[in-house]
């Protein structure tokens, strides 16, 4: 099965890939997919609850804000497994990208609350910040002794289930990073229903009021964000990678048994090479996550950031295509909604177009690559 | 009502066609993003044609049908599309029809042709099963003759709209010991009689256009069944004539580009030469598909007979459709990850729907995979 | 096989074809190829004229100027049949193109002069034009009753062969078209060897004098080569398209007699596909130009405009494709020279890359059309 | 010379390597057009090579080799690439060595490594015949053992190199009446014997990289066979080893990027987004390739051995190969009509010459169509 391929030497890998197989044995990924879309929800929050107890949670965060203080290595590791598993909690924004951020502020007390609640699952911080950073910041200012905020963010997960939001703003020529109680008075949600069944939505930020101590940094915060988003993005492709490799099993598993003018159609010759070619993309996605993964422990930013826009993208061209494949290798049961693998393909197509979609990565790795 | 259409030239047909279907289309069903609408959803465009007597266009003039020659029916069918006419369910015309008037006796034509024409019976088709995919000649739903009856147990799927049919013809199994293709036969069945159960399937796009039927010893009168008993395979198969060309017909694609050209309007992507670039190989694979299926129009409006190749059109138009559908979710950029329909200046895009739809032509309609390994043999004459 | 579908009720395109045919077994195209590259020629004269015979030089002329007065249906069906059969003329610059820019200049003795040359093979008129046609204009001066040019000209077919050369020059405010002698002074020419065996020449003017009854043409003349260039464009996705098909069936025919492991590799399921959508692009590149075909005969400029630029576009993307995946059928004797597949490879690349290639007559269709 | 390379750190042992290559291949013999040099073109550097004991890495050290492993192999090919030396006819070296250190006898260890190692002996390699391609087990050249020889009748096709080596090492069938995979044996050949012919065959770049052998009556003594009667083709498939790996290596596309770069510099072309977009896959593409490459060299490097799993690399490899190339005839517009090279600034790229040459590899070390069978069967374990 194609996967990461990564030294293991004191077993966490493997106990990790374990504990995430067994959680969605006992909470099947695609069940609470087709639950939540039925429920026109954005998550599943008693998931996530399960999830903190097994301690996903924020887990790059430093041990001093209660984190489990591991790496980008296992956090990949978990979601390549929950990609495989088709568990769609939104990991990568509510914990990745939240935790990149919060452990990026400050020191305060809104940030220690902030991190102890992501750890322990217990209220959930949704982030309002796509990779088009500029865009993100909203329009802030200080008036008595508070700051107001205006404008609109877009593809905002968990926003209802959330009890904060992280948000970016532009207070005359410096940036701040916030968070925004849910509720406040002045900030409203549009939703809309996202392809692989949660609700994606909208904030309108109309004169909303926030305390200053909701300040959690400021000044130029761009590499800040930038650093935290391409950890997103690691994790993202990681998730990927585990859909893709998932489904290509499926569909390999599923034309052995299809059984069309007397032999199973894994025996037609078409049909086999069309399968290498897919294990080969899903071998790809691994060894460019793992790649990445490297390249970041090794210190050197640029070939860090190169490396993660690579995996990126290879992981989401290869979770993309193997999906439509896979549908099609199903036939008309592919086309049904009742058979998991579109779920895969709907997941798939979501997360890819989170933070940049393949293309628009590959043109920034090259501009990233020769500006040298 | 009793003009020979044949006889005016192609450009008169077309302007009478195209003049009435303006005045009697309703506006509200025309370019309807339902790709299959139930009978009650289009009941009064079905009605109006029936009443026109232009339901039926290649139904000889004696059944009620207007007669059509393939190259007027082909008119026929542009015409219908480029206004934007909802597709009607039309299995009853296209194919139960057909094969009551071919093979039918007269007793049978005269209780179901007048009735498919009326909408009394909306028909549904029964070939595929479970396991047979593409491979038809292995189904195994039996039919047992016991008293002058058939009693009809098994499982058919993939049948679109059964769920708003009345009458669905079956191909089932009334030979077990002949060989796959042997010992099949045709067998019409009202759908309400006891033990016939219809499950709707819903689709990647939620809806619910197919189905599965269960028949759980349904007794149908032997004088149902249609031409000879064990024969029902080369009947089945010649129903589809020359209406094979319609598979190819480059009508999803275009629809599906012209729907990229409002998005990519709405975007500025036209000033994005990369995107420009890729446009172009779309835009040109859709005009060449057009040259080629003008071909095969223009071997049928002479009157020939088209053979196997034209199956590489069905390939062809199929697999663009899905190529233009994922440049339009790349070009969504983020929006990609929503459901619904995207804003597009003044109106919306069916993007992620299309998307969707287009996964299925590649697969209903006999595979891709099949239609290359038929015209590997048939045209290419390859051996193996 | 493969080949463009024509009404023929008085049998003339049969009989063109067979008369293509027949040449070719007289003088194998493949084997004039190589004589011409090892000779390091530019094209072979004897061929040209017995093609001239034939009957088959600027037959698109008018009657009056000595021309069969056939249309480009018939030119067509010529050059794809001698696409087939690897005959590598200069047909669309020396004939097509030539005549085009004959029939299309004013009266006079020189143009009746070139136009019998053309027809009668007895001497060669090369033309010194690419399809960027600003690019293509010499600067011209007047002087002592006479003109003279300077200016460089490159991709110029039988630039040796060749009696006479037609150029463009831009004289003050207007075009001329005018036709040059080799061996005028102040004319120098440079040899490449080109992909297909022919030496292509690139031409300097260094204040070459002509006489001004050299004049064929002048005014704003770009509708006019415009046109002659779509004329040639055509014939070359006729030719092209011929090339296609040949190499198809070359291809097609090889894997049945090729046995490997005991069957024809024909008998391969990932073949036989791949043969499939080799055929398909084959059928829809003849499609294609007579597509194109009709729609000239039509009359909507615009429509015939579009109709050709997708045809060449279409046929040599076909031709080009077919050239490496047969060579790739072909195994290891494909990627020997002595194989004429190879041949059929490398005369695609040569005419795809003549008056535009694929991807640029699909941009230029495009802005065309929306130009609407 | 009686160093352990393996002892030393992979960065030491690199940075020595670097350094004396630097010093010791010729300026005019790196970079090099020409694919396969003939030992004539590339004999100063051969013979550095053999006088400073480094031109047979992964030999023993008691046969005169460097005994690196597989990981200091890697560096060692990995720099070679990167100076740009140019190969040098490694038939020897590479195969008929590692072949008799395995397999040879005393006598045929203590004959023919020595005058590999001089340079007296230039081997090439008889596997493939007219009808074989990559069915290697239906060989027909036979040895017939008459008086304590074996007489060759046949013929084999592209032996690489065959015109400029005077040793071959060829597959022969010793048992007709056995499986195709059976009856097999590996002979060593003097190439001067009489009844050895050699056609240098021109391929589509005009080069002579390969040629037919042909072999008349053929007698060589009995001690030639290599290993035991009838047993060559496990010999034959087990020289392969580790080494299987660098048919995977991004060298080709690496080095066909490195031109595509440069042209496109020269002409601009970076400033166009849809040249940019479609530069932007193949680089990608690459540098992927570079990290799954890396995977595998992993496990060399930590003593592992690769499984069939690595033949994936060598189907990408290739066929990046090509992409590449098609974009760089399509960047040189109408240039793309000369054979010869392209200017490009201070410079040239071959453009015609690298697209030519990237229709091999495809083909050879097995099709990628018999690599993808193999990984059908041997790693994703699919029926029939």
């Amino acid at each position: 099965m194609p996967q990461m391929v990564l030294d293991d030497d004191d077993g966490v890998i493997a106990m990790l890939r374990e504990s995430v197989a067994a959680f969605a044995e006992g909470r099947p990924g695609p069940q609470t997919v087709r639950s939540i879309r039925t429920a026109e929800s954005d998550m599943d929050k008693a998931q996530w609850q399960e999830m903190a107890e097994a301690g996903w949670l924020g887990l790059m965060l430093p041990e001093a804000l209660g984190g489990a203080g591991l790496g980008i290595r296992e956090q990949a590791v978990i979601s390549e497994a929950l990609g495989r598993a088709l568990v769609t909690a939104p990991m990568a924004t509510a914990s990745v990208l939240a935790s990149a951020l919060i452990a990026g502020s400050q020191d305060s007390e809104e940030r220690s609350r902030l991190a102890a609640n992501l750890v322990s699952g217990s209220s959930i911080i949704a982030t309002a910040i796509t990779d088009d950073i500029e865009a993100s910041k909203l329009i802030a200012r200080a008036a008595d002794g508070a700051i107001y905020l205006d404008g609109r963010r877009e593809f905002v997960e968990a926003a209802h289930a959330a009890v904060d939001f992280l948000v970016l703003a532009r207070l005359g020529d410096e940036d701040l990073l916030l968070s925004v109680p849910a509720g406040s008075q002045g900030l409203q949600l549009i939703d809309r229903p996202g392809v692989d069944g949660a609700t994606i939505s909208s904030l309108i930020f109309t004169g909303c009021r926030l305390d200053m101590s909701r300040i959690l940094a400021r000044g130029d915060l761009g590499g800040l964000v930038e650093k935290a988003i391409d950890l997103a993005r690691l994790a993202l492709a990681a998730e990927l990678s585990g859909i893709a490799s998932k489904a290509f099993e499926m569909a390999s598993d599923y034309t052995k048994e299809r059984v069309q003018f007397g032999k199973p159609i894994a025996s037609f010759q078409v049909i086999q090479h069309r399968l290498v070619d897919l294990w080969t993309e899903a071998e790809f996605a691994g060894s460019a996550v793992v790649n990445a993964i490297e390249r970041l422990g090794e210190g050197d930013e640029k070939a860090a950031r190169l490396a993660i826009l690579a995996a990126k993208a290879r992981a989401s061209d290869a979770a993309f295509l193997i999906g439509r494949r896979a549908i099609h290798l199903y036939g008309a049961m592919g086309f049904t909604d009742e058979c998991d693998i579109g779920l895969y393909l709907k997941r798939a197509v979501n997360l890819g177009a989170m933070f940049g979609q393949a293309e628009k990565l590959r043109r920034q790795f090259v501009s990233l690559e020769r500006a040298a | 009502m009793v003009e020979d259409w044949n006889s005016l030239s192609d450009e008169e047909f077309r302007a009478i066609f195209r003049e009435w279907v303006e005045a009697n289309c309703p506006a509200e069903l025309r370019y309807m993003r339902k790709q299959r609408p139930l009978y009650e959803e289009v009941k009064v465009w079905y009605q109006a044609l029936s009443k026109k007597g232009w339901l039926a266009p290649v139904w000889p003039k004696e059944h009620g049908g207007m007669g059509l020659s393939p190259a007027k029916h082909m008119i026929y069918v542009e015409e219908w599309g480029r206004l934007g006419c909802p597709r009607i369910p039309d299995h009853g015309i296209g194919l139960s029809g057909p094969l009551l008037i071919q093979y039918g006796t007269e007793a049978q034509k005269a209780e179901f042709l007048p009735k498919i024409l009326s909408g009394e019976h909306i028909w549904c088709q029964g070939y595929s099963e479970p396991s047979s995919g593409s491979d038809l000649a292995s189904l195994r739903t039996s039919a047992v003759l016991e008293d002058n009856h058939f009693v009809i147990n098994g499982q058919k799927i993939w049948t679109t709209l059964a769920h708003c049919a009345n009458w669905i013809f079956v191909l089932v199994r009334t030979d077990k010991e002949a060989k796959p293709q042997r010992g099949i036969s045709v067998l019409l069945v009202d759908m309400t009689l006891p033990g016939v159960t219809v499950r709707p399937i819903a689709n990647l796009r939620g809806e619910t256009d197919f189905c599965e039927v269960f028949f759980d010893n349904v007794k149908v009168p032997a004088e149902n069944l249609v031409g000879e008993i064990n024969q029902g395979w080369t009947l089945a198969k010649s129903v589809l004539g020359h209406e094979r060309i319609f598979l190819g017909a480059p009508t999803r694609p275009e629809y599906a580009l012209g729907r990229l050209d409002k998005l990519a309007e709405a975007r500025g992507a036209f000033d994005d030469p990369a995107f420009l670039s890729r446009y172009a190989k779309l835009r040109l694979d859709l005009y060449d598909l057009g040259s080629s299926f003008e071909r095969y129009a223009k071997v049928l409006r002479s009157g020939g007979e088209l053979g196997a190749d034209v199956s590489m059109l069905k390939i062809f138009t199929t697999e663009l459709y899905q190529r233009i559908t994922e440049e339009m979710l790349m070009l969504a950029g983020e929006e990609a990850r929503y459901n619904d329909d995207l804003e597009a200046g003044n109106g919306h895009v069916d993007a992620m729907n299309l998307f969707l739809d287009s996964r299925a032509p590649a697969i209903f309609g006999g595979s891709n995979e099949i239609q290359r390994n038929i015209l590997a043999k048939a045209v290419l004459a390859l051996p193996g």
